[in-house]
């Protein structure tokens, strides 16, 4: 019951912001602001709470559509509370970045920014596969309109690339979860979307591959991954900020549990064959977008690039598959989250600042905004793997378990570790060091960060180093659901390392 | 009769010539109903009394009136008779008979595939009738509803 | 009290945060005393500890505070392990680290990032700290992160320059390329041994792996290639030169007396791997022989002052790791700190030099200064002295026994023997033309300066002066760290080697002496030879080795990373988008709204699809 | 028994179909587009009955009846069509009427 409370009190919340809007523009984001706070302290109960032996928390299961087998079935394990924390922590983050930069029909702002994280909490909790696409839906079209209203100068290209990749690798999951309540109907007799169900379904492998690219596309471009990553680079640099910080803390993130929860338990077989390429990919992403990244001169989109590179460390973690790798991938999602929402608000903020995101138009900005600087070298080190901080402990396990699985590819993966040094160094230089010139735009507004603004970055560094320090109060909860998938899968992926 | 059958055919395919050759509209019309009375020749010749009748009785009769009220409605006089001559170039003839020669030559290959005579029994109103009102009268009421709809829309069109 | 080990690097942390978060609103004199007070914190109760574990006769102290992670078999604790290594290693970090914290109290005063400094220099020694107190090989490797990161920082700590950006990216960049490949080493070590845990490992190692098995020469490779990273050897030298574009003091701590020689104790510390990997040894004393012997050519060439102690940074360095190949694990140690002594102080002398100077870093731009400078100058000399290896010097005793083992060693012991004295002969000649160049000849431009050194400058290079001279005798406490792998016996060295160790340091100096004291012999006649311009030319830049990389490695990224700015795979998805545009643009056109055309169409259409009945 | 090869009525169907097609394709005056539409759906109906008459069975007028029905009531919307086309536009002309390219 407590996830319908979770997820019902972002819809509501989202359409009394919208109603507010009448009463003062200002109004929706103190409403936003309680929705996603409230949704914070309700999940808190879930987190100390225990869980049988199976892992769930919570579950709740109604029917639905009963014809088709399809029920409304939610429930939450360690994985899905650790996820939706992170939700709604970023939630805040997001409402906090969005507080002054909106201006414009803001009633709507938060209407869509609440359902969206609705939808997500949606994906993190849904075991039926009809309601996950629901909530997949449901999270994008709100987003489509976060990027399309309040975007920046290129904003209707950019949403509408994000909605066609989403939505048209989204239809490839559709067709794949009707295959398998298909096949589900074939071997049983009956129609079935309930994940324990499908679970038992076996196919042949050669349909079983198939369903399961259904699922890999689609996750793998909310990834993203190599080569659906196109669409990311555009959302996020013509997003708003608090638009960016959802995307990059928290929409990608759906894709790697997608990816856990579904596309790998479902199809065991058919992810062990893949498992070569979708790590092949996963290296790919690694390198060639950290090397895009370096000669990107927009910093959103640079931010962006260096994202698909991290996220391919989530990769090559869960097809790794095993307990390191999977708390890897999990580990570098949390502390991802944090750090590309970080720097995503700190590029919106200079942005904000001076009206550009153009890397060759800035520099010198230590002195001007010491403190402003510091939070963005402090982020710009998380993000290269400075031991200590979050990134380091979820890459370094990823890396650490993946190199069980395949020697090669973990080596050539940790030369991203070297790339990521480099355009995280450049983005330093480029923007805070070297000598301040203020011919190349407007100077007036670019004022050190505010107190409130302290106050959301101190909470992500608080948060990145509390993962570094002691990551296992996050290890600890997502343990349970890991070890459960291994054991369902029977720890099937080559777990000699023989296979490349 | 068999005779009948040709020179109705023969009718038929020149006063249709005539048809599409036409400038003068009411000529035009003239001919086309002179053509489907041809026509109707030839259904009766074939056997098919009701349908010849019918033929006669609603597309010479009916429909070809209709025609001519709307022509007369039209009101179009010398000028109109003017603009047909000039809107029928030497040039507009050539695709639309390649065309149709090409369209006829693959329908003659095809007929012409089939060797069977036709004995030219007549089946007679009451076979027809049977059948309309027998397993056909599902059809019967769907051709009364398109008729109907046919006049609905008719009316809202012609109103002003 | 040696529980209280975590107070080591916990002091400078604090110091450390306190100083950012007060983002440099303190008075001067406060930033002072907490960045150089931290650290003197630090090295007292590191001498407690020291004092009360040397006097437990234990071998080993292991002090854990939480487990980091524990997932599955995985379980790396924020543990610390002291041995007679480690607490070498930490006395001469907070020791050597207090007097330059000193130093800079006073050399720092006028820059306005004062506190930045500070909080800078005190992180680096809690990371450092954490290196070499860490009990396992990722919690070493959090501090050998740590470290890089913070000689990034101070590298570039005057960043209005791009090129001293350049030079700090460029340490960061390079190190983390060994970093990589030791990172590389821990993800085999684990998958192999099961455990991080330094001695655990080792010993499993012992026991599981055969003396050269393809793993254990793997394993001692990858963490050979974090060594040379961090400690400026072969193939990874080049940063440190460039790395000199920072304050002073940051040379002298980081990259003269602790960060460089983090590599010798990475190796020291897993001494066992490598010995496990005979050829992996030896590979190391090639890389140190060649390694010194390319960075003593330089040395003599180059006429920045920082940079000259940079390249003789490098090759002492490659001394210690000549030392490690030989087995000679102690005396590395012992070189490691003679030198964190003797460099600490040349580096300091330089600072003062510089400083005084108002920022000439060019010798040829400075020349007898010694009564101007007296500390300085008498700094240089001793400083000089025992990196030259004059008799009972400091370095003089370190150098001595490295050189021994070398040539006890079976097989290339001799070339490698060769090959250090040889160096010993360059380091001679490099420092006394230092020496000779800037303190002594006729005094150039400059002339009223005085000496800037106040009390918290002159201190620590007295300090550090007694113990060039002196450290020679100090008896290190690792032969309980090291006792399995190296076996004690006299010496069987003839007299003859022994004068020849003594005397070729001294040639070198003569042969400076020559040059650029008395004028016997001319440099620029020398230069006259088109050959040996050409060869000053090549050791000047470092014997070409940035050109390589640059070509190499640098501008390949670059020009790759800008021919695919735009992203290729954008492109295949904008092809498809271009695609679709044009194929709507033509079938839109024929939309042409004409009935005549669609009927015609549809004729079209109907006569295509009869042909096509007919022909199928 | 006198009797008459089935070709021979389907060719006429055919030619008139044909014909009509061409008056389609050739003529401007929407009346006579009509008109042409009529023949061919005439010829359409013509091609039945010769079936009808070749199995000697009902089915084949039905169609033709059906046929009929859609005739007139396709030139009832379609007469209506042209008179609003004419009160709009005072042309018969098709070309006029090309607002819907693409």
């Amino acid at each position: 019951m407590i996830l319908v409370v979770l997820i019902s009190i972002l819809f509501l919340g989202g359409v009394l912001a919208w109603l507010s809007e009448g009463l003062d523009s200002k109004f929706p984001r103190v409403v936003a602001l309680a929705a996603v706070v409230i949704d914070l302290l309700v999940m808190m109960v879930l987190v100390g709470a225990d869980a049988e032996g199976s892992g769930w928390i919570v579950q709740l299961n109604a029917q639905w559509i009963p014809r088709f087998g399809i029920s409304f079935h939610l429930a939450a394990d360690g994985l899905s509370v650790l996820m939706m924390l992170l939700t709604a922590f970023l939630g805040i983050i997001a409402v906090g970045s969005a507080w002054d930069e909106i201006t414009e029909r803001t009633g709507f702002f938060y209407f869509n920014l609440l359902w969206t994280l609705a939808g997500v909490i949606g994906v993190f909790t849904a075991l039926d596969l009809f309601l996950f696409f629901f909530f997949w839906e449901v999270m994008l079209i709100p987003m489509y309109f976060i990027i399309a209203i309040w975007g920046h100068e290129n904003k209707n290209y950019a949403a509408m690339k994000f909605f066609i990749f989403t939505q048209v690798t989204g239809m490839l999951m559709l067709i794949s979860i009707l295959a398998l309540a298909y096949f589900h109907y074939i071997q049983f007799g009956w129609f079935s979307f309930d994940y324990f169900d499908l679970l038992k379904v076996s196919t042949s492998s050669a349909i079983e591959m198939w369903i399961m690219l259904g699922f890999f596309i689609a996750f793998s471009t909310k990834l993203p991954s190599f080569p659906f990553h196109s669409w990311l680079p555009d959302a996020h640099s013509q997003a708003p900020t608090a638009g960016s910080v959802l995307l990059a803390g928290v929409l990608l993130k759906t894709g790697a549990y997608g990816l856990i929860r579904f596309a790998v338990p479902l199809f065991p077989e058919a992810s062990m064959q893949f498992a070569p390429f979708a790590m092949t990919l996963a290296v790919i992403s690694i390198l060639y977008c950290a090397k895009v990244a370096f000669a990107q001169t927009d910093i959103k989109r640079l931010i962006a690039y260096t994202s698909v590179s991290h996220m391919g460390f989530v990769m090559l973690g869960i097809y790794a598959w095993n307990e390191q790798a999977l708390q890897g991938a999990v580990m570098t999602m949390l502390a991802h989250g944090l750090s590309a929402a970080a720097l995503f608000m700190l590029a919106g903020g200079l942005q904000h600042r001076i009206h550009t995101r153009d890397m060759d138009h800035m520099g010198g900005f230590w002195p001007k905004v010491p403190r402003l600087s510091f939070v963005a070298l402090f982020f710009s080190i998380a993000a290269l793997g400075m031991p200590g901080l979050g990134n380091f402990v979820g890459e370094f396990l990823a890396l650490l378990g993946a190199f069980q699985a395949s020697i090669g590819l973990t080596v050539a993966a940790a030369f991203g570790l070297i790339f990521a040094s480099v355009y995280s160094l450049w983005v330093i230089q480029k923007v805070f060091h070297g000598v301040y010139r203020n011919s190349d735009f407007d100077d007036t507004h670019l004022h050190d960060l505010t107190r409130r603004e302290m106050f959301y970055f101190g909470a992500m560094m608080i948060g990145l180093i509390w993962m570094g320090m002691y990551p296992q109060s996050f290890l600890d909860m997502s343990s349970t659901t890991l070890t459960n998938l291994l054991n369902e899968t029977g720890q099937l992926l080559f777990a000699q390392g023989s296979e490349l | 009769m068999i005779l009948l059958f040709y020179i109705a055919g023969a009718v038929a395919v020149i006063s249709t010539v005539a048809v599409i050759l036409q400038t003068n509209i009411v000529h035009a019309l003239i001919y086309l109903i002179l053509s489907l009375l041809a026509v109707a020749v030839c259904f009766y010749v074939l056997g098919a009394p009701f349908a010849a009748v019918l033929e006669a009785i609603v597309y010479a009769g009916a429909i070809m009136v209709l025609f001519l009220f709307v022509i007369m409605m039209l009101n179009m006089g010398q000028h109109s008779i003017d603009q047909e001559r000039s809107w029928m170039g030497p040039k507009v003839w050539i695709v639309p008979s390649i065309l149709a020669s090409v369209l006829l030559a693959q329908l003659l290959t095809v007929i012409t595939q089939y060797d069977h005579e036709l004995a030219l029994t007549t089946v007679d109103v009451m076979e027809v009738s049977a059948l309309l009102f027998g397993p056909y009268v599902l059809a019967v009421e769907l051709a009364s509803l398109l008729l109907l709809a046919g006049l609905v829309a008719a009316y809202h069109l012609a109103k002003k | 009290m040696q529980d209280l080990i975590w107070l080591l690097p916990t002091y400078p942390l604090l110091g450390f945060l306190s100083l950012v978060l007060t983002s440099g609103n303190l008075p001067k004199k406060v930033v002072g005393a907490i960045g150089a007070g931290s650290i003197g914190l630090s090295f007292l109760t590191a001498a407690v500890i020291a004092y009360q574990f040397l006097g437990s006769g234990e071998t080993h102290l292991v002090v854990e505070m939480w487990t980091w992670m524990a997932v599955g078999n995985f379980t790396p604790g924020f543990s610390f392990y002291l041995d007679g290594l480690a607490v070498v290693m930490m006395l001469i970090i907070t020791g050597v680290g207090f007097l330059i914290h000193l130093y800079s109290a006073g050399f720092m005063l006028d820059d306005p990032s004062y506190s930045r400094f500070f909080a800078y220099m005190n992180l680096f020694v809690a990371s450092m700290l954490v290196l070499v107190l860490a009990d396992n090989l990722l919690l070493l490797y959090l501090g050998w992160e740590g470290v890089g990161l913070c000689s990034y920082l101070l590298i570039g700590f005057w960043y209005e320059k791009p090129e001293n950006g350049y030079a700090a990216r460029k340490a960061f960049i390079t190190t983390r390329v060994g970093d990589t490949s030791m990172a590389i080493g821990l993800f085999l070590l684990f998958a192999e041994l099961g455990t991080l845990n330094i001695q655990e490992m080792l010993h499993a190692a012992e026991t599981q792996w055969a003396v050269g098995s393809g793993l254990a020469v793997a394993a001692s490779l990858l963490l050979l290639g974090g060594a040379v990273g961090k400690s400026a050897q072969l193939p990874l030298q080049t940063w440190l030169p460039d790395a000199m574009a920072g304050p002073t003091p940051i040379s002298a701590l980081i990259h003269a007396a602790t960060m460089v020689t983090a590599g010798v104790y990475l190796v020291a510390r897993t001494h066992v791997l490598f010995e496990l990997a005979p050829n992996v040894q030896l590979l190391l004393a090639w890389i140190g022989l060649i390694t010194l012997l390319m960075a003593g050519f330089t040395a003599m060439t180059q006429h920045d002052i920082k940079r000259i102690l940079a390249y003789s940074t490098i090759s002492q360095i490659g001394y210690m790791f000549l030392g490690l190949g030989v087995g000679a694990w102690s005396a590395s140690v012992f070189h490691l700190m003679t030198h964190a002594f003797f460099k600490a102080l040349l580096f300091l002398a330089a600072g003062t030099v510089i400083h005084s100077l108002h920022h000439e870093h060019s010798i040829f731009k400075m020349g007898g200064k010694r009564k101007q400078l007296p500390i300085a100058f008498a700094s240089f000399m001793i400083g000089s002295l025992a990196l030259a290896a004059f008799p009972f010097t400091s370095g003089y005793f370190s150098k001595d026994e490295i050189l021994i083992a070398a040539l006890e060693m079976e097989g290339p012991g001799m070339i490698l023997w060769l090959g250090g004295v040889l160096g010993a002969f360059l380091t001679g000649i490099y420092s006394f033309r230092l020496v000779f160049v800037v303190f002594f000849g006729e005094s150039k431009g400059h002339h009223e300066e005085k000496e800037v050194a106040g009390l918290s400058m002159a201190t620590p290079l007295i300090i550090l002066m007694v113990f060039a001279l002196f450290g020679g005798w100090i008896q290190i406490p690792v032969d309980a760290v090291f006792s399995h792998g190296e076996v004690h016996e006299e010496h069987h060295i003839s007299n003859l080697m022994h004068a020849i160790m003594i005397v070729v340091p001294l040639l070198g100096i003569g042969v400076s002496y020559l040059f650029f004291m008395s004028k016997t012999f001319s440099v620029e006649k020398l230069m006259a030879n088109p050959l040996a311009t050409r060869l000053h030319g090549f050791w000047f830049s470092g014997w070409g080795m940035d050109a390589l990389y640059s070509f190499l490695f640098v501008r390949p990224f670059v020009f790759l990373a800008q021919v695919n700015k735009n992203d290729l795979i954008d492109a295949v998805y904008a092809l498809l988008v271009e695609i679709t545009r044009v194929a709507h643009v033509m079938i839109a056109r024929t939309q042409t709204g004409q009935l005549r055309w669609y009927a015609l169409s549809i004729g079209g259409g109907v006569v295509l699809l009869i042909t096509l009945g007919v022909v199928l | 028994m006198e009797s008459i090869p089935i070709e021979h009525g389907l060719i006429l169907a055919g030619i008139l179909f044909a014909l009509g097609l061409v008056g389609v394709l050739t003529r401007r005056n929407i009346v006579f587009v009509l008109m042409s539409l009529e023949i061919m759906i005439n010829a359409s109906g013509l091609a039945f009955i010769v079936a009808a008459s070749r199995w000697e069975h009902a089915d084949g007028q039905i169609m033709f009846l059906m046929i009929l029905t859609l005739a007139a009531a396709e030139v009832a919307v379609g007469l209506g069509l042209i008179i609003q086309m004419y009160r709009r536009y005072h042309t018969v002309d098709i070309n006029v009427l090309s607002q819907m390219k693409g």
